[in-house]
């Protein structure tokens, strides 16, 4: 039942707003509004029951085991929650000055600081508002760069195909073309390939290490100086930082840009699709293109940099300065975590993904990059399981939903046929780490016993498979639409 | 080890499991020179009582002080119910809805909230959302250069009443896709866009045009005659526009004789504290015709194979990870909780909620002008129909009031002068329904004494 | 599974507590404990997902509909909440002397106040923990007042035998014996009987009027003045004062003493079994004897009265002050519904509970007291169903568990055969109402259709029907004594 | 209306079903001159935004003092995590669980709760909880009566270094039912509670003997001793324990030969803030053989019909809604939602986590004794072991001295001369795990300006 259809007509919910007249009588009538939008009107107590009882149809990391590769489903610690919203932080205005913002700055400043540290960067703005974004600055500033050095005829960036869909998209939007690049057999980055793609005309390539396969790039080295001996420049997606955490730094690794979201990493919720943020982070000859506000510090007071400090920055991202709730939440976490906390996040994730990624081949599953050691995140291949007993990867991932798990990643990256990306992130313990196993190990039994079950999977949640043609095709996208 | 549950003897059996003997041979294939050591630049761990006092003394640090700033982002009341649900650990740890049937939950609120900034814009259709309102204009300016298919040109009209910051992050969005951005001048004494100063592109191939309600200063646009001037030339509209105030102002879905084609604006004021700037979420709705030029996430009503009511993503074969360079946008995560946030908010409200909010902001305003330019020294800046915020001239630079203003604990305004030279001494000022007669008349006293 | 079932011996969640040494050298080693405590061993992650997956095993009002009969399950506004739990009332020592808690005092003297004007006594103390607490004070007030007087031979409390089971039980605690009065058919107290009860030996009549029969007891007057004149104290059990509020008050028609369960009138959650609180008033003649502490106001300073100030007190009940974050729930909701508001609270109470039972004999329904206005609350019987079908009163409410309802309160009050006793309270919606209706009457057709069914009712819970006999028996309390 | 859902329709429509003409008419049995009009003594209604201030400004008010108070109400460190899972409204807004089925959350839970209890006590059962720590002890008294079948005096022997509170409250609320509560001496050198105390009631019929540990003062009991004499003469031993203390000082069921009988103790220092002395929980945990004696909710495990496990609250033929005027208390609501959130705190420190907090405490409270004593004019009271509170004898009345503190933001502990005679001068305080290097400095500072 949706929350329209609880609505009474005349039923006025009067706590909530103050007790003035609705009259306003000096603006023309021509600009006002004639009849009150189509809300709800509910009561407290009815808003409440709906959507808790909504809440309660999600898988959530503080509900279920959540493994969806690539998005580094940890846990979000609740201190991180209430520490950020503290009255004092968000009752602050945007806009308040510098010297009633010091302890929020010092906030930022230190997350800066923290940033440039564990990435090996020189410098960090904090604006972007979810990875996306932290990559649009990125490509923006490598194309600033060019244009600054006058080499306006660099029009393509480069991209392995195991690259998340945000880093092709991104590239277009800031006005370059794309060449992808292929991946060999055993994840590594085709090098010949990419020898053969570059030229006089990239801007840069973007690259995730470790990629979407859940590999390290063993040639990040010649791959960093092929790029860079061409003139362009090169581009971290750090949107999965989990792997390498205090273990290896973009930085020294010859990144020139990097966007980190510390959505994943660092742990801040995913709220059901967001609030994210893509911090990016420059080597020294980016710095002067930086995406605008960053915050300094000046003698023991912090301020904001504007264009008037920054006068090549490629600008601004967002109306204020980006999800400063999301970025409190990080800064907490990092600093519970502290040095050690956050080496053991890249430990941990590897070893649950290793672990994982043996008990599966044991089981008699496929990894789709079998001999090598895992990163923070594996991929399990069902191209067999497609083949022989026509059961799908998505038919195994709904399943999962059944014995309470949420589904790995499916699909994704493309290049793997039916494959599942499997994530289980440092905060899981052996105990859920096996029982998901159980799962797999069962579901595969009954591919093998009774594959038409499977897909009618599932079976025990709010709805079973819904029909996405036709969701595409009668578009029913809200109530008022619906009522028409 | 905070937040990682292994034991020691767990390790072990897993390490054994893989045949590795420690869990840095896991790591062997990391070039040796490259690898580090620790983190030595980051400070060492705390407890969770730890953090909570630096937290606690710096949220404090920074005062409660009393806010008269608006400028895009207000201080509403916020019911106590609306976060309480919305950190509810399944809105607040769950992912995207990628799996529909575990997310319902989460579907059917964006449907909701869908059917919500319908209802409010007089819209056809509204996504999940966007980042904010600023970067939902520069989405709003690439889907009318997508959508517009009789325009060549990719010359978007700006208004100069516009939220400057808007134009700015406008502009470095838009910016590689040889999109010109054409400023519109406005009327010194009203504050308006005047259709004479629209008059120059009259015939021209123009792609869309922007119009903002209200417009930075609080003042109210003809937004009839604007959005049928635009159309008459083929040109589409994009409306920016305050969700608050289309409790009480025309929705852009019915300005002029067929309504905007595509509307977005910043929903902090529908549920999210101003907390710094952010999150906050953009939302953006528009005429059916234009759905599938729309950038982010969208959710559908549909059923499932017993013929059960069900909701999923739809439409995303127009998103980044089906259509890669050719998306319609790269954005992928959005602003989901603040959205949920909004949606209980909007519901708690009601129309009738938000018509009385929206009053009496406008009211409070009102009263502060009436108090504030009684002073020596202080003017009203702008004639004409204004919503919730409004100019005034100073018989000083702004920059030196505000700093005497804030030393009393009073966050007296935004400084225009900073991005309109012609805008001298001008300071733009809201109060919203928090704020109180008491608080009113310590402002005008602060003031009183900073003048003189 | 137990959160017991997820430790892992050798599991440190270190992020909780002081990095100190747990080494104590200067207490003697016999005085120590010798093996750490068999708590759980688990991550904060597991932690929050255990509880937060039980937690939706209950059902509850933000939940469900929920009209258990004399509990008063109404809404709990979320703003009482995070008003009582602002940071600085929660940091507040009880001990803090008065010159650092005049805001709290503020709020518990305006408390007393309102309370007292509501309820139309001379004196309120908040200090009882619950009802069942607030019963014992006030028998203990009447019985310190006989004392005073040297009136020391009435050793009785009269006690119609549709009371609360608290009632008895505190009488006993004071250390009188019980006589229980009859009721009559129609709901009121045998005013006859009562009459050859009373005598020399009464210390008082504990009374609940509106009766948990759910009616208005008509001949309160007479009682009144039947008890008083053979010198006996009449006290109120005011658990639900739902029914009267602003249309009738305890002191006016004629009470002594009176206990208010604020978590169920005031809206306090009742948090799965408390915190409550049960606050008593009291009439001029019994001020002196109330419990402590009490506020008051001295010019524009508040202070807390001690033993010093009233020396006939009855003393204390709690080692501070009672139940202060429950009170300031109290006071919240009661400042946010004002004197109009809580006059609504009567009349929608009533309205709702009225429909319901006039739906409801519509539908074929039984009414305990047909002929007469129900108060807040009404009573189904369904001793026709249990003679004609075999179909009790618990199949009922077993099987509304199912269709999403919880059961009214079964087989209370105990004269009533095979009863339910409904309280739908104001905050409910109608189509709460009619949703509730439309499930009795679907329950009675699968009585009459398929009474076996409703035996091994409900199925969609997380367990069906419980063995209460064997867990009497084969006590199993705790983890530990399972194991052994 | 607010919190009250009915639109003009369905008040009519519901009328109409009923019969009635108006919603007054259904109080036609109250007779009409004792019919109020209204409530004008209470204050007209308030919006949700008004009383945030209004109670905002009042937790202010009453500002944020270093708190060196323990006597029995102690600032810990709670979790995040705690509070935010415990108002869950699935918790936050269940009744007591009578519906077994639809409340196995809450069950469970208790279940868990009672586990707990009895392996920091090292008992064979606990209940669901009682009111607090002090009423507890008054009903260990009763039950104390009940239980020990083989004395018929009702006596009970009461130390005088228990906290006097609890002392007072127990007299309260056992006083109407022929019990005896005797004093018994301690030591004022050690604070103790000597065996030569006790001598004079050897062989004498005694119901119980009450043992605090730590005592009042901090100071701790030769726990085995005193139980064994106890029970040598056929007396039941009631423990009265910091349940905090218990992560390190040896649990009451294993006190002696044989541990005692019953143990009771205030569990606020597992999870609940101090917040003005309330909620918190009373616990109480006894020998198997007792517990039909219990008074309080208990939850058994069980099976459902399909064997699967389940909770069910047992044993309830010792309740009043049961036993009516022969049930073993009359106590029926308890305090439910604190243990829960004391659960959830429980399982998130662990035996490991309570023993480091418990350390700490007792180092700070160390460090402040050695820095406040070493300043002239204060004296430590009392020699011997004690745990994390300590007397310390000023050189002045006491209470004066704390009005000087507080005037500094400093709430400097608790004035024993208030209830002791011959503890003249004597302050009774502590430092736990909260209290900082810098708070124990300020401390100092403050007391020697005080003194001097
Ligand atoms: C590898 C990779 N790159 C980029 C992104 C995009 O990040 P966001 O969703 O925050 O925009 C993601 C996350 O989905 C990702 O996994
Ligand atoms: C009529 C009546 N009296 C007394 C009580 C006892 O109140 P409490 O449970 O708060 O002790 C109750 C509540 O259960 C009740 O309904």
């Amino acid at each position: 039942m949706l929350i329209f259809e609880h609505t009474a007509a005349g039923r006025k919910t009067k706590i909530q707003a103050p007790e003035t007249d609705t009259k306003i009588s000096d603006i023309p009538e021509n600009l006002m509004r004639k009849t009150s939008a189509p809300l709800p009107e509910v009561s407290e107590m009815q808003a409440v029951r709906h959507y808790t009882s909504l809440s309660q149809k999600n898988f959530s990391i503080d509900t279920h085991f959540y493994p969806l590769g690539s998005c580094t489903m940890k846990h979000n610690p609740r201190a991180c929650n209430s520490l950020a919203m503290l009255p004092g932080f968000l009752a602050r205005h945007p806009l308040a000055p510098d010297t009633c913002s010091q302890g929020f700055l010092a906030c930022m400043y230190e997350l800066q600081n923290m940033l440039c540290e564990v990435t090996g960067m020189a410098g960090f703005s904090l604006t972007p508002m979810a990875g996306a974004q932290g990559e649009f600055a990125g490509v923006a500033m490598i194309r600033a760069y060019h244009d600054a050095n006058g080499d306006v005829e660099r029009k393509e960036i480069l991209i392995p195909d195991a690259a998340h869909g945000t880093n092709p998209a991104t590239a277009t939007m800031c006005g370059y073309s794309v060449k992808e690049i292929p991946t060999l057999e055993n994840g590594d980055v085709d090098v010949a390939a990419l020898k053969a793609a570059v030229g006089p005309q990239t801007a840069g390539l973007m690259l995730t290490n470790p990629s979407t396969l859940g590999v390290f790039e063993r040639n990040i080295e010649e791959i960093a100086a092929v790029i860079h001996k061409a003139g362009g420049l090169l581009y971290y997606d750090g949107a999965n930082l989990n792997a390498i955490l205090g273990k290896i730094r973009p930085g020294d690794m010859g990144f020139d840009v990097i966007h980190s979201n510390l959505h994943k990493t660092f742990s801040t919720p995913h709220g059901g699709g967001g609030p994210g943020s893509g911090a990016i982070g420059v080597s020294e000859r980016l710095k002067p293109f930086m995406p605008l506000p960053v915050v300094t510090r000046e003698g023991d007071q912090y301020r904001w940099l504007t264009e008037k400090d920054c006068p090549q920055s490629i600008g601004r991202m967002s109306a204020f300065m980006g999800n400063a709730g999301v970025l409190l939440r990080a800064y907490v976490y990092m600093r519970l975590l502290g040095r050690e906390g956050m080496q053991r996040v890249a430990e941990f994730a590897t070893l649950n993904a290793n672990y994982m990624m043996a008990k599966l081949k044991e089981k008699g599953f496929q990894a789709a990059i079998p001999d090598r050691y895992a990163s923070h995140e594996f991929i399990i291949t069902l191209k067999k399981q497609a083949k022989d007993l026509n059961v799908t990867a998505m038919d195994f991932a709904k399943r999962l939903l059944d014995l309470g798990y949420h589904a790995p990643t499916t699909y994704f990256p493309l290049l793997v046929p039916e494959c599942l990306l499997i994530e289980p992130t440092e905060s899981e313990a052996k105990e859920a780490l096996d029982g998901f196993i159980e799962a797999l190990v069962q579901i595969q039994q009954e591919a093998e016993t009774d594959p038409d079950m499977l897909k009618a999977a599932p079976y025990t949640m709010p709805v079973n498979r819904l029909d996405e043609v036709r969701a595409a095709r009668q578009l029913d996208l809200s109530w008022g639409s619906s009522r028409d | 080890m905070p937040f990682i549950p292994h034991t020691e003897n767990e390790i072990h059996d897993m390490l054994s499991a893989i045949g590795a003997d420690s869990i840095d041979q896991l790591f062997d294939e990391i070039p040796a020179h490259l690898k580090i050591k620790g983190l030595d630049g980051i400070p060492p761990g705390m407890t969770e009582m730890d953090i909570n006092r630096l937290m606690q003394d710096r949220a404090a640090a920074d005062g409660r002080p009393i806010c008269f700033i608006g400028a895009g982002s207000y201080e509403h009341h916020i019911p106590s119910a609306v976060w309480q649900i919305a950190t509810r650990g399944e809105y607040y740890t769950a992912y995207t809805p990628y799996q529909a049937e575990a997310s319902q939950g989460t579907l059917q609120l964006i449907y909701e909230f869908q059917s919500m900034m319908t209802a409010l814009t007089a819209m056809d259709v509204s996504n999940a959302s966007l980042y904010d309102g600023a970067s939902g204009l520069a989405e709003a300016v690439l889907m009318a250069v997508r959508a517009n298919r009789k325009s060549k040109s990719r010359r978007i009209l700006m208004p100069r009443n516009l939220n400057p910051v808007y134009g700015k992050v406008t502009h470095s969005i838009v910016q590689h896709q040889d999109i010109e951005l054409v400023d519109v001048d406005f009327d010194a004494d009203t504050g308006k866009t005047n259709l004479a100063a629209l008059k120059p592109y009259e015939g021209e191939d123009i792609t869309a045009l922007v119009i903002s309600q209200p417009s930075f200063f609080g003042t109210l646009e003809d937004v009839d005659a604007l959005t049928d001037w635009a159309h008459a030339n083929n040109i589409l509209v994009i409306a920016v526009v305050n969700p608050l105030s289309l409790a009480v102002l025309k929705p852009p879905g019915e300005w002029g004789e067929q309504g905007v084609d595509i509307a977005v604006g910043d929903g902090q004021p529908l549920g999210a504290p101003m907390s710094s700037g952010g999150p906050y979420y953009g939302f953006m709705c528009c005429k059916k015709a234009h759905v599938r030029q729309m950038p982010g996430r969208i959710v559908g009503r549909t059923v499932d194979q017993q013929g059960r009511e069900g909701f999923v993503l739809t439409l995303q074969a127009r998103e980044q990870h089906i259509r890669r360079s050719k998306a319609t946008s790269n954005i992928c995560t959005n602003q989901g909780l603040v959205v949920t946030a909004s949606t209980i908010h909007m519901s708690l409200l009601g129309a009738n909620g938000l018509e009385r909010v929206a009053a009496s902001c406008h009211q409070n305003t009102n009263a502060l002008v009436e108090k504030l330019s009684a002073i020596n020294g202080v003017d009203c800046a702008m004639s004409g129909p204004r919503f919730h915020e409004a100019v005034l001239k100073l018989n000083k630079p702004v920059a030196d009031v505000l700093t005497a203003l804030a030393e009393k604990n009073i966050l007296g305004g935004y400084d225009l002068s900073q991005d309109y030279a012609e805008l001298e001494n001008c300071l733009l000022v809201c109060a919203t329904e928090m704020r109180t007669e008491k608080d009113i008349a310590l402002y005008a006293e602060a003031l009183e004494a900073a003048l003189c």
